[in-house]
């Protein structure tokens, strides 16, 4: 069942410019699934959803790492250790855990790198050798948690728009590649919609799951006011039916979505 | 202090804090953080006969104080609606009111004909909001013709109590609250959203995906009060007042206004649990005001509230 | 940038952004904390032919990122304005608007002729706002073919460019606008403020003097956006924004709703200095989001800019 | 000239339950006349006008005495010394200087007392055998500023509802007593309109001038938005002409007021 309460902030990291990554002491959040989000409370009129970045089951501790993109963010990014967040979470459809006999690719893109990072924290040991990363931002210091990653033993692919770290360009080569390489393969993503919708395209092939985490603005955050909704199968007379992100989602199979 | 409220046709509600429609899904969604059994009541999202699939996303936009909606009225349709949820409904005490919702005065006689047959459902609360698509376009609740004809057809359908709920997007929102009652309305309920825009810079369109929006929150609460007050002193059935509350002095001014009881929408995305608080604290804020009890409060800042025969 | 604005009959705006009326008195009143001189133009608080007494106080209360207020359109009369302030007026160099008002046809018309004849008046804004005291007080605003007359009657006595300012509290406001331009309006200006009412507990009273009061601030952009955006679709003169402006993105929301200047009003009250602070702000505001002159952001939300002649 | 800036808090000081007393560093805030006032920048909608409870010249400091009645002067009370407020002012018509030759009876009201204490302050020394103080209050915590007024060597009469200091009831009494016996005398008084009402008819037979100082919700402050408005001389036809408490006011002679 989901809550809503206060947790305490226990550390403010700053893993970026613009960024920060509050880790929070809350037993509750810890039991998430990488995937999930949770709302929190903002000075606005609106909650925001933030995924977690980690999920620190032992400890009792998860993290939210935030970009700061307007005025709920900021807030977020003032906060200090020590002060309480009015969260509510864990919320919506996560991530379901990998295939154990199928080699394994994790896309992540700006701020959809934490819940992926999320997924490789809680499921990756197992899949040392067969998993892989690729990891896309619009340039270097918006490239978060790749240093993370190698703290897992995963050396992930890069690209960046403007080439100012890895590849230049997008994610996609690197996500054909592997799907060439892997047709039996599985694939956990998050970022914009344009890249998942691209994501969808270069994996259509794979025999495995291919689990998409989607954003859309939201207003309850737990099912009620179907303000999330992105397009999904089926496709009826009128279009695409809608489904909510914040509780069908935020990931889908790609069978799933309309893009 | 005793927060019954007695309304016509026999609905009686614990108290006169409600969920308003639309903010509160069909009831379980919220079931994890408000005892529903707390609540005045519950107006369950608009349902019409068949499935409406709503705008296109995004659909909601914060303003100063308020928040744009565009959902379109997107629901499963009534018997999606008995199917999957009235059951859940029937294992809660509280008052439910059904919000329905058509595109020609046949749809809503329809979906009132048949959630009448629910004993679960308490009332009905008519949302003229809708488009006539039939006569052009038009909104019913914009047309104090329409509106009558809906109301009469709902009438005719019904023995439930049932309220009509008035748009504040025209000129005098009381010509139609005048015309639902004389078609047979028990009460009315005012006010539903104010229609706004947001831009979206960067698309370089219109934010929402519905191109308008429906305002609420906190942003629209003078101009809901004004119309609660300007029909509770014209129309002789009890009101039910919202737009923006998101306190007991909130539901204060609406009372003293002239609502009988109040529904309570957009603050419940930001605080769940606020809507228990209220009710909470709502007799101490009577109190402080000098009213021994609610029915003292009703009207209380209405012109002739003697005349209107409130005490 | 280049932030000139130029508007129907020679009218030129070194700057898009000006004092809305009612907000910015007479001119003199602000000129302690804000350079005149550097504002696009100034709208004069609405002016009769006779002085008018106002409402009863108190005429202000603070909502939810809102203001109402129930001035009731106090003013000295045009005499005294003319005497008074129109010297002051003479030592600056911005736009001044005459905002004018009436309560027959006649004294609209009586207030235009005479102001017409003064050259430091550069145009007029006629504000509809006000109840038609020989038809039954329906407010000149709400009624297509009452302000279709009061137009006629301004444009028959003068030349100078005029704007009427349309009313948020009709179904659709684009209705009189059309109703206005056929009638020889070179420019549409919106919103005025929405009606709205606050209750005094203690008083147990409508919390204004006047009972109800204009909701303008913050709280009422998206409605104002909304329709700047409608009007623009519809009327080939040109609209001048307004309602809640607080920055100059809001300022470019108005514009790029299809607004070619804006006007700012209540934000004046808590921040003398704010209209410069926005001037200086708009041209990053306007590259950030990717737009080379303010030309290029006027109307660029609308669904068929080209279509419309904007480009 | 008026001026809208910042202005530094020295001291803050709590005489009184639910009143606070905001001593803040501002040469041109201590330039005004008693009765004038400030209108203070708070996270409402509007400003808040407050008087000077005390003008210190030389020191170019300024009080602003405080009570606790909503949510801008709560957001007051919370200050700190070492913050900033944002001021416009000084604003409106202050107190005229008293004629030298006349006894003086100064009237104070709940927060109508600081400014009648900053014009005792500010004019007293002069005055010291023919100035006398009557003060009213609600109870006794809201009977504020006794103590400084005796420090300037005065000894207020006092007048509580309940009695629970001075007198039990309004200051009117005291008021119609000093009238009797000083028909030549001049009088100030600030406080809630309807004891500057009963002020105005105790004092009407008086030869000095009666200045009250009133109180209207404001707009801007400055004279521009005609929000602030009182009845006044003379009645028409329609009744009063309205004017400015900010601009006009607050201090009104009472032959300009109509009540
Ligand atoms: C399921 C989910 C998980 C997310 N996880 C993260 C995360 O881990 N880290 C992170 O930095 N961001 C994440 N986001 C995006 C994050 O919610 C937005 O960046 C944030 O809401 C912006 O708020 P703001 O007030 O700073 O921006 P503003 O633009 O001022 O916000 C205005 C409104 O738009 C909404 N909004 C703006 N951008 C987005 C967006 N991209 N998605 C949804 N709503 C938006 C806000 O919630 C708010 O209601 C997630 C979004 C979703 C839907
Ligand atoms: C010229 C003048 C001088 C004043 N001097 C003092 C002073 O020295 N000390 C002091 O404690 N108070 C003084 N007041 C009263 C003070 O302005 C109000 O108590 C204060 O504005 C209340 O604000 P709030 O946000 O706490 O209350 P709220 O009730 O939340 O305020 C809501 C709105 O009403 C206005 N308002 C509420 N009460 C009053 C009032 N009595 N007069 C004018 N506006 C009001 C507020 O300014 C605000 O716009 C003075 C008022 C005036 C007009
Ligand atoms: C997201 C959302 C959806 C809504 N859907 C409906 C609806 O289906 N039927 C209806 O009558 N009103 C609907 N409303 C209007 C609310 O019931 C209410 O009238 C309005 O929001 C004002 O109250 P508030 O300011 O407390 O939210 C909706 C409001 C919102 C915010
Ligand atoms: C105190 C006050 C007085 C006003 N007086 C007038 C007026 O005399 N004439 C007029 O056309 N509009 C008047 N208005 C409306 C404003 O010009 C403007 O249309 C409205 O306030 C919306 O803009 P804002 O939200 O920036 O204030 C007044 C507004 C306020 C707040
Ligand atoms: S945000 Fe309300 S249904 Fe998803
Ligand atoms: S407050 Fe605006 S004129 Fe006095």
């Amino acid at each position: 069942m989901a809550h809503a309460f206060k947790v305490r902030i226990e550390e403010v990291r700053v893993p970026a410019p613009d960024h920060v990554e509050l880790i929070v002491q809350s037993p509750e959040l810890a039991e998430a699934l990488p995937g999930q989000f949770c709302h929190v409370l903002t000075p606005g009129m609106l909650r925001r959803p933030i995924s977690f970045s980690r999920l620190e089951r032992s400890g009792g501790r998860a993290g939210l790492l935030v970009q700061v993109v307007g005025s709920g963010t900021r807030w977020m990014a003032e906060r200090q250790a020590g002060e309480c967040l009015d969260v509510l979470g864990p919320l919506g459809r996560g991530f379901e855990a990998p295939a154990a006999d199928r080699p394994w690719l994790l896309v992540g893109g700006g701020v959809g790198i934490p819940p992926v990072f999320a997924a490789a924290e809680t499921w990756g040991g197992a899949f040392a050798p067969s998993l892989h990363v690729v990891l896309g931002a619009r340039f270097k210091d918006y490239l978060i948690m790749a240093e993370d990653f190698r703290t897992l033993g995963i050396e992930p692919v890069l690209a960046t728009d403007d080439g100012s770290v890895g590849h230049r360009g997008t994610v996609i080569p690197a996500v054909e590649d592997w799907v060439a390489q892997h047709p039996d393969g599985q694939v956990m993503a998050c970022g914009p919609t344009p890249m998942l919708a691209a994501v969808s395209r270069a994996a259509a092939s794979l025999t495995g799951a291919v689990q998409l985490a989607l954003e859309q603005r939201m207003g309850c955050g737990i099912g009620a006011c179907l303000a999330c909704v992105v397009p999904a199968e089926p496709i009826g007379a009128e279009g695409p039916r809608y489904r909510r992100v914040c509780t069908d989602g935020p990931v889908f199979r790609r069978e799933e979505l309309v893009f | 202090m005793d927060l019954t409220v007695r309304l016509p046709r026999g609905l009686v509600l614990k108290n006169p804090v409600m969920a308003a429609s639309g903010t509160f899904g069909f009831g379980p969604e919220y079931a994890a953080y408000v005892d529903l059994n707390r609540l005045g009541g519950v107006s369950v999202k608009g349902i019409s006969p068949e499935p409406w699939r709503g705008n296109p996303p995004p659909r909601v936009w914060e303003t100063p104080a308020g928040l744009l909606n565009s959902i379109g009225l997107q629901n499963p349709g009534m018997d999606v609606f008995l199917q999957e949820d009235v059951p859940f409904l029937r294992t809660v005490d509280t008052a439910v009111i059904a919000n329905i919702i058509g595109h020609t005065v046949e749809e809503y006689a329809r979906v009132a004909a048949r959630l009448s047959q629910e004993p679960r459902i308490d009332a009905f609360e008519v949302n003229i909001s809708c488009p006539n698509i039939k006569e052009g376009g038009i909104t019913f609740g914009h047309d104090p013709d329409q509106a009558f004809r809906v109301m009469q057809a709902v009438r005719a359908v019904t023995e439930k109590p049932v309220m009509v709920k008035i748009s504040p997007n025209t000129a005098e929102p009381w010509v139609v609250a005048e015309a639902v009652v004389a078609a047979g309305a028990d009460m009315i309920s005012a006010i539903n959203t104010l229609v706004g825009m947001a831009i979206d810079f960067k698309a370089r369109r219109p934010a929402l995906g519905g191109r308008t929006g429906g305002l609420s929150g906190p942003a629209v609460k003078p101009v809901a009060v004004r119309i609660v007050y300007e029909i509770a002193s014209r129309v002789q059935v009890p009101v039910i007042g919202m737009g923006g509350i998101e306190s007991a002095e909130d539901v204060l001014e609406f009372l003293m206004a002239g609502a009988q009881a109040v529904m309570v929408g957009t603050i419940t995305f930001q605080h769940p649990e606020r809507m228990l608080e209220i009710i909470d604290a709502l007799p101490k804020v009577l109190q402080t005001y000098g009213f021994a009890s609610l029915r003292e409060a009703v009207g209380a800042a209405l012109p002739s509230r003697k005349e209107n025969g409130w005490t």
